[in-house]
């Protein structure tokens, strides 16, 4: 395409030779220009490029002005020219992404306590469990709105209970929390797992090869 | 599409001899007999939808057995192309024959005069895409991005059956339990080792390690069992720490135990 | 990358729960963006970065035309939206002209053959260049993201078909592949059908009854 502007001899005696473009012209050079180039730009840079005539820091002018306000303006760095983001704007330049993960297990099990126990109290839990629950555990799952603070519970020291909420039901898609499958459905639906732990089989069996030692008599 | 006229094989013209050799001259630079036929039509100065295809096969025929009589070694398709063509050829010239099966000739000349128009079209399509203003050359992106930064939000999710499964495991673990942990008949090595560091003070002598048994572990059979063998254990514990010794005369003999004197 | 955010609930109930932004504001936001990349972005991704309820759409338009006869312009990608400077001004920024890899006469028909007849087969493009195609060609215009894998053909043997992509319409400055130069003309022509060879009367035969020159080596 272009011509080679650039070999161009300067600059001002010549200028009069040709029309220097209309200031509006200049305009649009001048912000393709700060639009398109990799860094801030200096008027004399900016001269050298456009035609012969050119008042870049006019059109600078009114170009800024032109941008006042909008989302992006034309500012000045160091000697130089560039078009940046407008300051209010910045938190348009994050993104969330959002990465869904897998609750914990401990997390999953306490909620399904709550869910089958409520309203439960925290010792209730860990009675359950078998294990402490940590307190970011509930935590989270209060963040979530997946369980809630219920009635304290009139017994001594009246500990605090927890419930599950409706956004808890929304997401499981449940009517109720009374909806959930008992341990008999779940076993019957395959859910339980009907293996004892290893070792824990048939201890009567085990007798029989046991030495006559242990015999009963 | 067919051209009457000469039907003869006619001696063809000087002109159209040189374009053919200046054809050969360069016919590496051609993209396939398709082409070569392409630029070959171009000689007939019609458009492409009146061409002959009949003079066409002609022109490249000839151009075939020119190439061949410069000893100019000629690419497979452009040989079979020139079988085929001789083919329709045939076809186009003949008359129709009714047995003959298959697309007539005239359909086939039609097929590839459709081919050649298509080529020509995507040749001008591909000019006119090249001839429009390009990124970077005529036009410009950005010069100054801007990063956008990462904020990285965790969701945590679960499905009920996810929640269902949880729950059968804590259950599960619960209906468990009785066999490992919860056994009342079950004597402990440290209850054991407790009641018999305290009673081995007394034992001076061989004693039967069936007689430490505390009275109501003799009477169960399980308790019995697992009272014994708790004992047995916490008696290997203690010979172990030098307290006593254990002895058995025989094969499922009693075993015996007393207390070691140091001195001795 | 951020179609995460499918998974998320729908924003419409939420929507309401937050004012959405004037639209002049939604216009500089907008702004801000397509200023801040270099590759067109598309309406969700704006969406998924604005503050809820914020119309992107309408918000593009208005900029749109806020930017006709400047210096840059608010052009249309495919689904996606950019801004570029105006090509009469190309002249300008001769420092930043990209040096393209010069391609091959097989490479420019070979695209242009993918961008008027998308979705199409290697076979097709070999049919109509009566040539094979070359890997390397093909896989030089998917390394410079100008075609890619679309959908297989359902077709015997499930052939795989090449696409334009959206690269592809950012260079030409291409809105979508209906603005391709002639691509009327060559519709109605019956220049871009899928036109078998006589005696092909379907797939499976076209093997046996095509004529030599059309067998790919």
């Amino acid at each position: 395409m272009s011509d080679d502007h650039k070999t161009d001899p300067p600059e001002q005696q010549e200028a009069s030779l040709f029309e220097a473009p209309p200031m509006a012209e200049q305009e649009r050079m001048v912000e393709a220009i700060l639009f398109a180039t990799a860094g801030p730009v200096s008027i004399s840079e900016m001269m050298g490029r456009m035609p012969h005539g050119c008042e870049p820091a006019q059109a600078l002018t009114n170009l800024r002005k032109r941008y006042e306000g909008r989302g992006v303006q034309v500012v000045r760095v160091g000697d130089a020219w560039a078009i940046r983001t407008a300051p209010d704007l910045g938190f348009l330049m994050q993104k969330e992404t959002i990465e869904t993960r897998k609750l914990s297990r401990a997390a999953i099990e306490t909620l399904a306590i709550v869910a089958y126990h409520q309203p439960v109290t925290r010792a209730e839990i860990e009675e359950i469990r078998g294990v402490s629950v940590s307190r970011g555990t509930v935590d989270q799952l209060i963040e979530m709105e997946w369980i809630r603070l219920g009635r304290r519970r009139m017994t001594p020291g009246r500990p605090v209970t927890f419930v599950v909420t409706e956004t808890f039901l929304d997401h499981f898609g449940l009517e109720s929390a009374r909806d959930l499958p008992g341990v008999k459905e779940l076993r019957s639906a395959g859910l339980l797992d009907n293996r004892p732990p290893p070792g824990a089989s048939s201890d009567d069996e085990k007798d029989d090869s046991q030495p006559p030692l242990f015999e009963d008599d | 599409m067919t051209e009457t006229g000469d039907f003869d094989e006619g001696p063809i013209s000087v002109a159209e001899r040189m374009a053919a050799e200046a054809l050969i001259v360069d016919v590496d630079g051609y993209e396939g007999p398709l082409d070569l036929l392409l630029t070959m039509s171009r000689t007939q100065k019609v458009d492409l939808r009146q061409i002959s295809i009949l003079s066409l096969a002609r022109q490249y025929l000839a151009f075939i057995a020119q190439a061949r009589e410069l000893r100019i070694e000629l690419a497979a398709d452009y040989l079979v192309m020139a079988a085929w063509l001789a083919f329709l050829k045939s076809r186009l010239l003949l008359p129709p024959d009714p047995e003959a099966e298959g697309p007539s000739g005239e359909e086939l000349a039609a097929h590839l005069a459709f081919q050649l128009e298509r080529l020509a079209a995507m040749r001008e399509a591909a000019a006119k895409l090249m001839a429009r203003d390009q990124k970077g050359r005529d036009f410009f992106a950005r010069g100054i991005t801007e990063d956008v930064a990462r904020v990285r939000q965790v969701k945590y999710t679960a499905s009920l059956l996810d929640l269902m499964q949880a729950y059968a495991r804590i259950r599960t673990k619960d209906e468990f339990r009785p066999f490992v942990m919860d056994r009342v008949a079950v004597m402990t090595l440290e209850q054991a080792l407790e009641r018999m560091r305290h009673l081995i003070g007394f034992a001076g002598d061989w004693t039967d390690i069936s007689s430490y048994l505390p009275e109501e572990w003799q009477v169960d059979p399980a308790k019995r069992r697992s009272a014994t063998a708790a004992n047995f254990a916490a008696s290997l514990e203690l010979a172990k720490e030098g307290r006593i010794e254990i002895r058995q005369g025989d094969t499922f003999a009693p075993i015996q135990i007393r207390k070691r004197t140091r001195d001795v």
